[in-house]
């Protein structure tokens, strides 16, 4: 099964490659193969379209509002089902695809038990051990995987309810909303973390390379895996860099200055020394 | 506003915001009263309901019973039940026409999500408007009567109307009116109570059915079609006639209550993402280009080389 | 029905037995309930099945099929032994204190007095009054004198009256019994208003029926004595301690003729309503529900072999002319002599020549015996089964059935199949087609058995109800006008129109051709506006009768009836050829006032359900016949709370809600008979002379299949009388053959005999036929609901699903366990889920014998055997 | 009670007419009941056909009978004013409708020619020729003016009449007309059986 799943994968991600082209500058690392940003992106709009359609039978608070988008309620109870559906495969594809990488390890224990520190933002950097996920992704993944389940089984029973008994109908009725409440909140956060929360991100699913210092700022083990580099030390030598070039600007800002006052007298000397 | 049916409508599904019609306009409650002591399964009500509102036929098989069909249809929405019961020793062959209670707390409209496609009129008749049924079926589940029925091809829920366009125009209802031995009644719901009682006691006192009652469940708040039966205590002799009907909490508690918190709740947590962002602010990859605020102390670091923690 | 359909919400007690009408009558089963609901009456059912009537009874009764005359003999036999009669009504309206003649014998071994085994009839001179008092012989040839209508039982005046025309005249005794001079009734009975003398009908009667103790009637019936009397009791409670306020009535159907004995069983009745002063009172009577919508028009319209419009018999060949034949038909008055007897049925000539004169018109003149000679004269019966048996030998060429789906009706359907292949034509005007149509389809016909089949068969379709107009006569006797609503679909033409241009073809052919004896047709009254299609109101007024010359009336001076105007009624007919009056029962129905049956007045004022302004009933626009019944000898209504007519001192007349049913000026002192058309004026306890051809009281005799000997006297165990035919194809079938199951056919509500197969509505409610097989017998044979089973009597098989059911209980027939099985007849071979191959495409009626009664000619569709097996 | 002389309005739209969003029409149409369809239709008085009870009923017919409309029944109700159905019904008479309009009605005059296993089309004129012909035939070959011991009879026992119990009197009585001028015997009726 999982020799199969791999192979099904390698091919996949062959074929999309050969299709579209990811782009890596220097300084860049690839981040997230073509066939990976295509399913993300089939699975995100099948999930979104799936949501708001949902929405509109959740509530009549929405229900007035959403359903006219989809052309009505009638059309809109039609459709949900078969974006749900398309959402499930996609997504099905991107569990195989992502099987091994959202593998649960030590270190994402680690990450949950610090979560708290995570959000408040405390660390500059990821904990060393943070591989191509951190264990926030794999959380929501797994999250995701759970709810697309309960949503595929309940989904067929509210879909063809005249062909269960009605006890059934009216639990999977709750199930199916709790799966949402669960996605959902998943997904805010998710796309938070995707876009103003972690800037630089957002760009990998677009065209599927990060900048290095994203990758050791966030995905440390990942980073080394992929240079070979150890990530601190990659993060000290980019540090002191930097501080060189700040004292650089800083010595030639002050002959400056003194070099204005000179002139003021007399007539303006050369260029200052490199 | 040209187009104006002659009911109020008290309740709406899936509806927001308060409803125009209601308590607007005085209206009595109407009311089927059914004497199934009287009623000799004749079908009469059935033809008419079938006759009045031009439904297709469907197929039938004969199984071993006088009953028509199982269960009522999308398009067969008054259907006498029967059954053979010995009392003790003698026998008794129950008949009682089933069809849409028009309960006063309808369990298909608590359940509908869709705007507009259920509703109560204030004079008590529970009608769909199919147009606006988007055909999810919960008002099927939420039925405690097992009334509503959906049909395939059109993907809409159908059930008795209580001939509310015949109500509407100060008809009775098609059933009531071919009833030939006259145990189906209609008038106000206050009327039929009336009647109904008389005649539950003329059978207690005259012909020796010491538990006539009768049927007004008021688990689902009363309905607009009441029985007469000889044996009230076990209304499900009747052709399983729940005693103690129930909308299912999924629709009441769940709908009414979780639903709306759950919903609330994601909400706060998007405002609670924003507020994250304002006050704590992004992770941006390191080492981002060092604040204006703190240039100076970086500057110092670097000529101490003291050890950097931050 | 002697009462109506409303009037059933004034009983207090209810016996409805041979009869189904919550099935069958639905909409006037409603004033049964409303009795229940208002009155809180009871009510008894006495069924073979428990039905959808019997689900709204206070009482029910398993009973075998046919031993009904068993029950209600015993119902007699307790009301006399527990006094629960009505001793004044008794005395005054019915001739329980009459004196029979010596040598009336009662049959306690089976047979009454004067049967003769080589003809098996009866002579029935000993079944005579004794003559009072000193009157000499009369010349009267009257071989009997009373009369009523056709099917006996099905007329509403069967009750009172005592049915069997048929019994007399040709088609009865007097044919049967040869050519001597057939006896009378003495001019003056002697009697013995004490009740006490041994030979008057009183004591005869508690004789005979002492022998149908609770006992016998559990063994014969199949129903437990406890519950019997618990019946008995409930039935006469309405004349306890002698009360004469409460009224009880008898509602019956076809489960009550259709038997080899159907006449003597609703004689029985009506016996026992006489013997409790039930008949003529609001809430009372004998109530036959007949059965289609204008079965009783048609009766009364003469649509039955032996009478003309208006219950007038056929003549017969020693009627060699008209006078001969009135002397013969007009009953003379028999009664006490101190008593008076209105007699109405002396008025027969003027009944007779008004009739032919619509008839022939002007070609019935009084030189030509008002054209007696076109008429035929018969002695013997053509009746619906002998007309199949001769069919079937050849004898009869050719049949217009005109919505009469004969193959499909049987009895033996076999038999009328075979008999249309012998047949050079046929005829059939109907709507749908149907299984006579189509007899040469019939299943099992081969192809090379169709090239053999020479009938030629024309179906020409026909027009709806609501494609003509015309009057109806429901049960109640009223006559009501229906107007068109959409002409016929298709090219189907109205039927008046087809019938028309038939016969206008036909004498046109004689016209040119000549023929046997034209002169009738020739001279036929035919001047309608429109010959081709005749108007129906014309038809109508014809009915109804009009004056050919101005008439005048002693009894009301001034009033001119102007010749041409339509009449006002029957008492002004004339037997000099001044009056024109197709069926003088619906004179009344279309006067100068205009059409009668027309009539829309929803008042009424007593609050009895009279509606006497809404359409128009006959005889004279009464509702409740013999209503002089409803008062005491005195004229005072029995209940005062239910007055439908009394005696008003100041007007020296009968007054009331209805019409009185009577002679209007007739002092009660006058003591004159409430029921007129008897020439006794009284009712017939005791039904003299040739009445029935099987006894002047009703019999048990087991049905020609019976499970059992007959426990009263198993050496004459049938009907003595009955008739049975001799044909290859009239089989029948016993116990020791195999056939141990009593099978009764039936009716279902959602369908209409063999019509409304063809309705998609009616088949979707009841798809399939079936058969209705007690629980008990299932479980014996392993048989479950729905599976198929297989029915087989004497005559053929029928196949359908089994209804298992457990309102059908085994009985106790004479200590011998016996099931019995119900067969709904309403499907064949044409029909929607017949065209589809859904059902067996068997006629119910392939297993039905033609066992016929002797004053009905009924067929006995209830109550034969069959054996049954799973198919 | 005369219905067919109401108006009636239609249904109704509650909420403000078609508020719109994102171009959709986002309020439903509430309570819509529907119209009755009697409303408009001709009213004919008739018996119903069945049983002997003859409860009356209201054929309601397309149009309002003028010259250029067919009238076809839409709908059959009972007559309230009927003293003994009082607008009631059993399922017979509640489905008259379907009698009325049904499409296996036979529409067309049709023989069955000896030895024949069709029906063939014939048209009304030959019918009546051809009928009338037989009945000659038969009662001709049938007829007995005196029987054995010379009575005059004048009765012909080749053809019989079996007539439905659903004939008004009127045709009955033109059928004891023609069958008895003709000197049928065998006239017989459903009144029997």
């Amino acid at each position: 099964m999982r020799a199969f799943v791999e192979r099904f994968d390698e091919t996949a991600r062959r074929r999309f490659a050969a299709i579209g082209q990811t782009v890596v500058y220097r300084g860049e690392l690839l981040r997230h193969p073509v066939y990976t940003r295509f399913l993300h992106w089939s699975v995100a709009i099948f999930f979104i379209l799936a949501l708001l359609s949902g929405f509109a039978i959740y509530s009549p608070w929405l229900f007035r509002w959403i359903a006219p988008l989809f052309g009505g309620g009638p059309t809109t109870r039609a459709l949900h089902p078969w974006f749900s559906l398309f959402f499930t495969i996609f997504f099905a594809l991107q569990f195989m695809n992502w099987l091994s990488p959202m593998a649960w390890r030590e270190a994402d224990r680690r990450f949950v038990r610090q979560l708290k520190e995570f959000a408040a933002n405390k660390e500059k950097l990821a904990p060393e051990d943070t591989g191509f996920f951190n264990g926030g992704q794999k959380l929501y993944f797994w999250a995701i995987v759970i709810s697309a389940l309960i949503f595929l089984l309940t989904g067929v029973v509210l879909w063809f309810d005249h062909q269960f008994p009605r006890v059934l109908v009216t639990i999977s009725y709750v199930m199916h909303d709790l799966a949402a409440l669960l996605m959902l909140g998943g997904f805010i956060i998710h796309l938070y973390e995707a876009t103003a929360a972690q800037p630089g991100t957002f760009r990998s699913m677009i065209n599927g390379a990060v900048t290095e210092e994203w990758a050791w700022t966030h995905h440390p083990a990942w980073y080394r895996a992929v240079t070979g580099r150890d990530p601190r030390e990659s993060y000290e030598r980019a540090r002191r860099r930097q501080a060189e070039r700040e004292r650089a600007m800083q010595l030639w800002e002050r002959e400056q200055d003194e070099r204005e006052r000179a002139g003021a007298q007399t007539a303006p000397a050369g260029k200052p020394e490199p | 506003m040209a187009e104006r049916s002659t009911f109020q409508i008290q309740e709406i599904s899936g509806h927001t915001g308060p409803v125009a019609g209601r308590g607007t306009q005085r209206a009595v409650e109407v009311c089927k009263y059914i004497d199934v002591t009287t009623c000799i399964g004749c079908k009469a009500c059935e033809v008419a309901c079938v006759e009045w509102n031009d439904h297709p036929f469907r197929e039938t098989v004969f199984d071993n019973t006088y009953q028509t069909m199982p269960t009522t249809e999308w398009n067969y929405w008054n259907l006498i039940k029967f059954a053979e019961q010995e009392r003790d020793g003698t026998m008794m062959w129950l008949m009682r026409k089933d069809q849409c209670m028009h309960c006063e707390d309808p369990g298909c409209l608590r359940a509908c999500p869709a705007d507009g496609a259920i509703v109560k009129y204030e004079n008590g008749i529970v009608d769909f408007q199919q147009e606006n049924c988007i055909g999810c079926g919960y008002c099927i589940s939420g039925c405690p009567f097992d009334i509503p029925k959906f049909n395939q091809a059109t993907k809409k829920v159908y059930k008795c109307t209580l001939c509310s366009d015949r109500v509407g125009e100060g008809l009775e209802p098609a059933c009531i009116k071919a009833c030939p031995t006259g145990c189906l009644h209609f008038g106000t719901k206050n009327d039929m109570k009336e009647l109904a009682e008389a005649r539950a006691r003329q059978l207690r006192e005259y012909s020796g059915f010491a538990d006539a009652g009768v049927y007004d469940p008021q688990s689902v708040g009363g309905t607009h079609v009441i029985y007469v039966l000889h044996d009230a205590t076990r209304p499900e002799l009747y052709g399983g006639l729940p005693a103690n009907p129930q909308i299912p909490l999924t629709y009441t508690f769940w709908k009414r209550i979780a639903k709306p918190t759950g919903l609330a709740m994601a909400l706060l947590g998007a405002v609670g993402i924003f507020f994250h962002r304002v006050f704590i602010g992004p992770k941006t990859p390191q080492p981002d280009p060092a604040p204006i605020l703190k240039r100076a102390e970086a500057a110092d670091e670097i000529e101490t080389g003291k050890k950097e923690n931050s | 029905m002697t009462n109506g359909w409303i009037d059933i919400k004034n009983t207090d007690m209810m016996l409805i037995m041979g009869g189904n009408p919550a099935e069958n009558h639905p909409c006037g089963f409603k004033w049964p309930v409303e009795a229940k609901l208002r009155r809180n009456a009871k009510m008894i059912v006495v069924d073979p099945r428990f039905t959808r009537t019997a689900s709204q009874a206070d009482l029910f009764l398993q009973i075998r099929a046919g031993a009904d005359i068993a029950f209600l003999g015993g119902l007699i036999n307790y009301a006399i032994e527990n006094n629960r009669i009505a001793k004044d009504y008794l005395v005054n309206y019915t001739n329980a204190s009459f004196i029979v003649k010596e040598g009336f014998k009662l049959p306690e071994d089976g047979l009454f007095s004067g049967f003769d085994a080589a003809t098996r009839n009866y002579d029935t001179a000993s079944w005579n009054y004794q003559e009072g008092g000193s009157v000499g012989s009369t010349e009267s040839r009257s071989p009997q004198a009373h009369s009523s209508p056709a099917t006996p039982g099905h007329g509403p005046m069967a009750g009172a009256t005592g049915g069997g025309h048929q019994a007399a005249g040709p088609a009865g005794a007097a044919a049967q019994g040869g050519q001597k001079p057939a006896p009378q009734l003495p001019p003056s009975v002697a009697h013995d208003l004490s009740l006490a003398h041994p030979r008057c009908v009183f004591q005869l009667l508690k004789k005979n029926y002492a022998r149908y103790a609770p006992e016998m009637v559990e063994r014969i019936t199949g129903i437990p004595r406890d519950q019997f009397l618990k019946a008995a009791e409930m039935f006469t409670s309405v004349r306890k301690d002698g009360d004469m306020k409460k009224a009880g009535t008898i509602i019956y159907a076809v489960g009550w003729t259709q038997h080899t004995s159907g006449t003597q069983i609703i004689r029985t009745a009506a016996m026992l309503q006489l013997l409790l002063g039930n008949v003529g009172r609001a809430g009372g009577g004998v109530n036959a529900l007949r059965g289609h919508s204008n079965i009783q028009g048609a009766t009364d319209m003469g649509g039955v072999f032996d009478i003309f419009p208006g219950y007038l018999k056929l003549p017969n060949p020693t009627d060699v002319d008209l006078g001969a034949y009135l002397h013969r038909v007009t009953p003379k008055p028999s009664k006490p002599a101190e008593w008076d007897s209105f007699n109405y049925w002396s008025n027969t000539p003027k009944f007779m020549v008004s009739f032919l004169k619509a008839m022939f018109g002007d070609a019935a003149k009084k030189e030509n015996d008002w054209a007696y000679d076109y008429l035929p004269k018969i002695e013997r019966k053509y009746s619906w089964t002998e007309m199949w048996d001769y069919m079937y030998s050849g004898k009869v060429r050719g049949l217009f059935a005109f919505g009469m789906n004969g193959v499909a009706i049987g009895p033996n359907s076999r038999k009328n199949i075979e008999a249309l292949k012998k047949a050079d034509w046929l005829v059939v005007c109907e709507i749908y087609p149907d299984e006579t149509s189509e007899f040469w389809k019939a299943p099992g016909t081969s192809a090379e058995e169709m090239k053999k089949i020479n009938t030629t068969v024309y179906r020409l379709p026909g027009a709806g109800f609501a494609e003509k107009d015309g009057t109806f006569v429901n049960s109640a006797r009223w006559l009501q006008w229906k107007y068109v609503a959409l002409p016929p679909p298709g090219q189907a033409k109205v039927d008046q129109e087809i019938l028309a241009r038939i016969f206008l073809k036909v004498r046109e052919l004689y016209q040119q051709e000549g023929g046997k004896f034209p002169e009738p047709i020739a001279n036929l009254s035919w001047s309608y506006t429109t010959p081709q299609s005749p108007s129906l109101s014309e038809v109508a007024k014809e009915i109804n009768g009009r004056a050919l010359a101005d008439l005048t009336d002693e009894k009301q001076p001034g009033v001119t009836i102007k010749s041409g105007q339509q009449l006002p009624g029957f008492a002004w007919l004339r037997d000099d050829g001044t009056t024109l009056c197709g069926n003088w029962l619906y004179s009344g129905s279309w006067t100068e006032a205009g059409p009668q049956s027309q009539r829309r007045d929803t008042e009424d004022p007593s609050g009895l359900g009279i509606y006497s302004n809404w359409a128009w009933s006959w005889p004279a626009n009464r509702r409740v016949m013999y209503n002089r019944a409803s008062c005491d000898p005195n004229g005072k209504p029995w209940d005062p709370e239910r007055r439908q007519v009394w005696w008003n001192d100041g007007q020296q007349k009968w007054v009331g809600n209805d019409v009185p049913d009577f002679k209007v000026d007739s002092k009660p002192q006058d003591h004159m008979g409430p029921f007129i058309m008897n020439p006794e004026g009284v009712g017939r306890i005791f039904a003299p002379l040739a009445a029935f051809a099987d006894g002047p009281f009703p019999e048990h005799y087991e049905p020609m299949e019976s499970p059992i000997a007959n426990p009263l006297h198993p050496n004459q165990s049938n009907n003595p009388v009955a008739k049975k035919y001799q044909s290859d194809l009239d089989k029948f079938g016993t116990p020791e053959q195999g056939f141990n199951v009593v099978c009764t056919t039936y009716r279902l509500t959602e369908h209409y005999h063999y019509w409304t197969k063809n309705n998609p509505m009616n088949v979707q409610l009841v798809p399939e036929p079936f058969v209705e097989i007690p629980a008990q017998l299932a479980d014996e044979m392993g048989i479950r609901g729905g599976e198929k089973i297989k029915v087989t009597s004497a005559r053929g098989i029928y196949v359908a699903k089994a209804m298992v059911t457990r309102r059908i209980k085994p009985m106790l027939i004479d200590g011998k366990k016996t099931f019995q099985i119900g067969i709904p007849i309403h499907w064949g071979y044409r029909g929607i889920k017949e065209d589809e191959g859904k059902t067996a495409l068997h006629p119910a009626n392939m297993l039905s014998p033609a066992a016929i009664d002797p004053n009905a000619y009924t067929p006995e569709y209830k109550g034969f055997l069959v054996k049954i097996e799973k198919a | 009670m005369d219905i067919s002389r109401r108006t009636f309005i239609r249904s109704t739209l509650i909420g403000g007419a078609g508020v719109t969003a994102f171009g959709f029409k986002v309020a439903p149409l509430y309570a819509q009941t529907r119209a009755l369809k009697i409303a408009r239709t001709s009213e004919t008085r008739s018996t119903c056909p069945y049983c002997s009870v003859s409860c009356g009923v209201i054929i309601h017919t397309l149009g309002d009978r003028s010259k250029n409309a067919t009238p076809q029944v839409v709908h059959v109700e009972g007559d309230p004013d009927h003293p003994i159905n009082r607008g009631t019904l059993c399922p017979k008479g509640a489905s008259l409708e379907q009698d009325i309009l049904n499409d296996r009605r036979l529409v067309k005059p049709q023989v069955r020619r000896p030895g024949s296993d069709h029906w063939e089309d014939i048209s009304w004129d030959h019918a009546f020729d051809e009928i009338a012909r037989w009945t000659k035939k038969s009662r001709d070959e049938t007829f007995v003016e005196k029987d054995d011991k010379g009575r005059t009879v004048n009765r012909c026992e080749g053809i019989g009449w079996s007539g439905g119990c659903t004939d008004t009197n009127e045709l009955n009585f033109l059928a004891v007309k023609t069958m008895r001028s003709m000197g049928v015997c065998y006239f017989e009726t459903q009144a029997r059986v």
